[in-house]
Formats: structure tokens, C-alpha cells, sequence
């Protein structure tokens, strides 16, 4: 199902919820800022203690987006881990379509102009 | 009797947050953004609402996947807004209206709409920037938050999300107290933050949304969830709650001000006031 | 293809629970009630479902006010018992099926229904008392609980459960695989634990249900909620988990079995095991 | 709203679920084993943490449960609280309907035999 079509695309569905449900438990006890700390001091211990799954682990210990959603993470929890990497939107933006992020700014006000 | 005066549609990115917490209003990245709500505000003074009815989704605040409801309103008589994990402030507690809550309630449930009924709920940024931005000062009157379930699919459709505005629309019009209530969606429009695609933005779907909000609501309920998605972006489906806030306008409706922005963070920005003629011809009657 | 092949009311008070966990199945006071199920259980063993949806009501063991849902569909690939509270054993976990449930998911919110996903749920005496009543050995199929709000009005109507069911119903038959499907509603009958009127009870009214449920159901949908509340007691009001099994059940109807028998605890037990004829004669063909 | 013209009946709706929220909070607690232990150490501090209204906290005080519907309790939640005072559905029964538990059990069985 998480293939809809859509080019560039994964949608959050019932096939990626299932996948990404340890790893978004995860991200979502982030809005503590305890858990925020208990995160950054053990990393393994935090993932270790909502039981991510390989894929997971190793996207997460990547800092790298498009694999987190690759192993069902939803980028409204996943925006909390990348609070916590010290990483906007933008950069966010840039990681995943490879840009740099002043290009990816740039693409985005390149946007208003037609 | 209540009657809605006006709607209201507006982005609700937490940069906007953010920016007003640093006082870069008149900063150039985001004086065409801010300088758009002058008028708006202006607007509301004129249209004087007493509560409001907001339409929003949650980013994972209140919600988990634990327990994703459809759709839930909220009944509590003060809503908090708390840490999101990203820095922003947190801001003081707004104030809910649990009774007119309950009437939206009884009608929906009425009408078969499955709600999730909250009388404890934290609203995060989407709900807490759209009032900062009408309400500067802090003086915004009561609201009542419907949050619609955009994180994780299968999600309401357009044509779903339309009949739930209707139905708030009617139950806000058969409320025995007199009061004038505005009803906002927030989010959007076009954007997109994961996938290969991040930094989707599409200006010409923006348009036939304002358009279509504005004049013909109906225009949109053909497309899908799936549609919405591809051309308006993963988190353009915010749109879900600028369909819904215009159901619930039951009068002839117009175009009072519309301001739209390219980009503020990574989402094409938008505001759009409508007047409810109807409810303007009986207070003129 | 997967089919309904059956459906099947139950009572699940606690004191059930109870006496399983102390052996008074014997007991003159239990007997009549317990004797009701060898015969379901023999029916189990003709049907051979592969998978069960149950309709059921959280008693305050994973909902509480803050978030009350009126449809809560389980998504988990297991659900846990749980203290309640009054000393009822912990259970083991119960078997999921998320795949399933995701097709249920996408039926319901496609049909308008605005559920809300549970991919973690507690499951209370509401739920595991009729699979030891009916699976003593503990072998009970894979379980998705739908959970009905019975705990705080506006509830859903008997009309909108029944077409809750129906539309179950019509996802379980556009399911790809192969399976054998058993619907279940528990609860019920009349009863009511509060109030000065505690201790209600209506045959009559019991009767004409179990009559409706399995011939006509059209023919509880006029009453209202309040209606089933004089009529049946404040929890009485369960019967709309029966009334969303019956929704389910597509085909032509007729009744296998029924054991009715008060009381037990504070309320008017009853058993109801309903063919679900086309299945029956798709199968024969 | 809540009085729904049903006689000796509270229908649990939005005035009575306002009014009962700290009530009903507290008593869905008790499905923590740890928390029934402190709420039977100490009672006022325990009512006090959940801010239960002066109605609320006598209702409790009393064991009464036609009191605790009163003040907004929802009986699925006080359920809960009647575990802890040692009362079943019966005794709770017999206290609303101001009967003894046999009476009220002969009662029950009187409603099968019509
Ligand atoms: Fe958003
Ligand atoms: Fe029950």
C-alpha cells in the first residue's frame, strides 16, 4: 500500500505505520525534554529501550531522513530527532533531495516566481 | 441565537512561531508574510467573534499512533500548549468553551460523525500560531479545537472533511446563545517536508484552493486523499482543515482579503478571510 | 476471499471472569449460564473461524475521558489484559491480525466512519471474558476489537452501529485472503449498575431484541439511545455492540442457538449463535 | 441536559462528564495497583492530588455512591473506587436502591421468573 504512486513519495500508511512504530514511539517521548537528554547522553541505551529495529537503529545512528522513513518513521515525530540533531525543515530539505541548503532555499523561492 | 461570521484560513508553520518570538516581523524574509494579517486583524475588529471554532491538525503533541483519532474535539475549558521538542516557547494556556464544546458534540454525533471527544487536550503550533497572529496581544476569545487526523492515513477525504464543517456549521447555528463565532483552518497550503520530493510546492493547485474555498467548496471533493497529496504535497494536506472551516460558513460567502506568500519555511504561505453575506444581511436587517 | 460465517452476542460481566478463575462453572448459581456455551463451543468447531472481530465497550481500562472514542478499531499485532482495578486475573496477550485490521481501516474511514486507530490497546473483561467462554483452551483466531463508546453520551446510535457493522462487513468480504470470519458482540442484556433504578432488568425488552437482532434488525434502529437506556438499562445500552455484530452479518440470518437466563451478576445474561446462511450455502455449493 | 426524564437514572453526558472530570480521573487511576496502595494510605492527599470538589471528596468520604453520580462519577470509573472499598455490584445495588444485598439479589432473581 505505502506506494501510492507518487513520485518522491512515501505515504504514512497502515503498512508504514506497523513498520515505523518503534521508531515513532521513540520519536514522540521526545517532547519530553528528559527524554530529549537521556537521548543525546545514551543513544544506544534510548533506542536500545524502545526496541528499534535494525533498520531503525542504523537510519537514526545516520542522522539520515530518507532511510528513517524508509523503516516507517513519519516526519512529524521524526521532526522531534531532528530537533534534537539541531536540524530545521530546510536542512531536512536538503539532506533528502541532495542539495545543499542554501540550493534547496533557493528551489523554494524559485517556487514563487512562476 | 449563534451565528458564524466569518472564516478564516491560515498557515501555521512553527518557523511563524518562532519568528514572532524573535520579533523578525519587519525582518524582509518575513515582512510580506506578517504584513498580510495587519488587514485580517483589522478585519476581525470589524466582524467582532466571540468564540471561534478551529479547525487543525495536531504534529504529534497530544496524539499518538497508540490512539490516532479521525477526528477530535476538544471539551475542556482551557487548552495548554506545551513542548514540542524543538525550542519553541511555550505559550500561555488558551481558553476552551467546554458547553458550546458539547453542543458541537451532541450535533456531530447526531449527524454520524464519529467523533473523539477530548476535555483534556494540548494544542501545539498549529493551533497556538494562527493566534498569535490574529490575536497579538493575547486577547483571543474562546475556542473550540476540532483536530483533524493528518498524520496517518487512511485519512478523512475532502468530501468527509466538508460534510464535518456543515454539520458544525448547523449545530454552531442551533446554539441557544447569542454569539457571533469565527471558524479558522489551519496549515497548508502546498508543501512538503519527507521524501525525495521535500520542497514540493505547486502555486497554480494553491490558486484553484483559494478559489474553490472561496466560491466553490464542491469543486474540491472529488479529489482524493492520494490526489491532494500529489499535487498539493505530503503536509498539503492540510487543506483537509480549509475544507472543513468552509463548510461550516452555511451563508453566500466572499472573498474579503487574500494574501499568499512564497515561501515562508518550506511551505507556500497563505491567508484568506472570507465573509459569511448572510450572516452580514440579517445583522444589517 | 474471507467470509462472515457466523455471529455470536454474549454477556461478559466480570463475575464471569471470577467464577472461570475459581472453577464454579458447576455451581448451581453458574450452571445454567456456563451450559449455554458447550453448545456454542460445539457450533466453533463446525464453523472453524480463522479470525474474529469483536464489538465490545471499554470499561475504563484503556480509554478515559481525555480521549473518548466513539469507534476504536485495534491495529497491534497483540493486546494485553490488564488490571482493571477489582482483582481479576491478568490474562495472557491475545493474538492480533494488523493486516487485517488495516483492511477493516481502510474500509471504514473509505465509508465515512471516523475511527480511531489503536496500534497499542488494552483490552478489558469486555473482551477476553467471551474468548475464555468460548476458547477455554486458550486457542481462540487471531482478534481485532473494535471498541464501541458506551461510557460517555452522546453514543452513537443504534442506527449508526448498525451500519458500522455493515460496513465491516462488506471490508471483511472484499478481504483477499482466504479466511473464515466470526463476528462477536458482547455485553448486555439489561441492566444497570447506577442509580436508584439499579437492579433494572427487562425480559420483554431482551426478548424483542434477541428477536430483532436476529431476524430484523432494521427493527431496533428508530430507538434512540435514550430510548435502549429506558428500555434496557444504562448499560444495557451494550447492545449496541450486538447490534454492530448483526450489521456484519451480510447474508440471510437464522438462529443456531440462544441460552437467556437471569441473573448473573446484575444483569440479564444471554447467549445468541446466528448462521450466516449464504456463507453456509457457499460453502455447500 | 443530564437528567434525560428516565426515572432513577443519570445519563453520563457532557454536564455530568464537566462536572465529574476530576472525579472520574482520579478513580481511573486505580487501575494502578500503586496507586489503590496510596489512595488507602492516604486518602486526603490522594483526593487532594486529583483536586476533587468539596462535593467530590465528601461523596467519597462517605462511601456513597448515589452521591459520587451526583458530583459527575461515571460508573465504569467508580468501579474501580468500589474495589477498593471491598464492594460489588450488588452491595453497590443494595446501597443506591436502599435495600439489603439479599433483598436486592432476591430482586434480580424475581426479574427472571415474570
Ligand atoms: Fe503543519
Ligand atoms: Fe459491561
Amino acid at each position: 500500500m505505502a506506494d501510492h504512486g507518487i513520485p518522491g513519495t512515501t505515504i504514512f500508511d497502515g503498512v508504514m505505520a506497523r513498520k515505523g512504530y518503534a521508531l515513532n514511539k521513540m520519536c514522540y517521548s521526545f517532547n519530553d525534554p528528559g527524554n530529549r537528554a537521556a537521548f543525546l547522553k545514551d543513544e544506544d541505551a534510548y533506542c536500545a529501550k524502545y526496541h528499534l529495529t535494525a533498520e531503525q537503529r542504523e537510519a537514526v545512528r545516520h542522522k539520515n531522513v530518507l532511510e528513517m522513513i524508509a523503516a516507517g518513521g513519519n516526519v512529524y515525530y521524526l521532526a522531534k530527532l531532528a530537533g534534537i540533531f539541531g536540524l530545521n525543515v530546510q536542512d531536512l530539505g536538503a539532506q533528502q533531495t541532495g542539495m545543499t541548503v542554501e540550493a534547496f532555499k533557493a528551489k523554494l523561492q524559485e517556487a514563487g516566481r512562476n | 441565537m449563534a451565528e458564524v461570521v466569518g472564516g478564516l484560513g491560515t498557515s501555521h508553520v512553527p518557523a511563524i512561531g518562532n519568528a514572532i518570538a524573535k520579533g523578525l516581523q519587519q525582518d524582509p524574509y518575513w515582512k510580506p508574510f506578517f504584513d498580510g494579517f495587519i488587514e485580517a486583524r483589522a478585519w476581525l475588529k470589524r466582524i467582532k467573534p466571540d468564540a471561534v471554532v478551529m479547525f487543525y491538525n495536531d504534529h504529534g503533541l497530544n496524539f499518538f499512533l497508540d490512539k490516532m483519532p479521525t477526528f477530535a474535539v476538544g471539551a475542556a475549558p482551557q487548552y495548554n500548549n506545551a513542548d514540542e521538542g524543538w525550542g519553541l516557547p511555550v505559550l500561555r494556556p488558551c481558553r476552551g468553551d467546554a458547553e458550546f464544546s458539547w453542543h458541537l458534540i451532541e450535533g456531530l454525533v447526531g449527524d454520524e460523525f464519529d467523533v473523539t471527544t477530548c476535555q483534556e487536550m494540548l494544542v501545539d503550533h498549529a493551533f497556538v500560531v494562527p493566534l498569535q497572529l490574529l490575536w497579538p496581544e493575547g486577547d483571543a476569545p474562546p475556542v473550540v479545537p476540532v483536530a483533524v487526523n493528518t498524520v496517518q492515513h487512511p485519512l478523512a477525504s475532502p468530501a468527509r472533511c466538508l460534510k464535518l464543517g456543515r454539520s458544525i456549521g448547523r449545530a454552531i447555528a442551533s446554539y441557544k446563545k447569542d454569539m457571533r463565532v469565527l471558524v479558522i483552518g489551519t496549515g497548508g497550503l502546498s508543501h512538503q517536508l519527507d521524501g525525495a520530493r521535500a520542497g514540493f510546492i505547486n502555486k497554480e493547485f494553491d490558486m484553484e484552493c483559494i478559489d474553490k474555498i472561496t466560491a466553490n467548496p464542491e469543486g474540491l471533493i472529488n479529489y482524493t486523499v492520494d490526489d491532494i497529496v500529489r499535487l498539493s504535497g505530503t503536509q498539503g494536506v492540510e487543506l483537509l482543515n480549509w475544507i472543513a472551516m468552509r463548510g461550516a460558513l452555511l451563508g453566500r460567502v466572499s472573498k474579503a482579503f487574500c494574501n499568499y506568500h512564497i515561501p515562508i519555511s518550506n511551505t507556500a504561505s497563505a491567508l484568506l478571510v472570507l465573509d459569511n453575506e448572510a450572516a452580514e444581511a440579517r445583522r444589517a436587517a
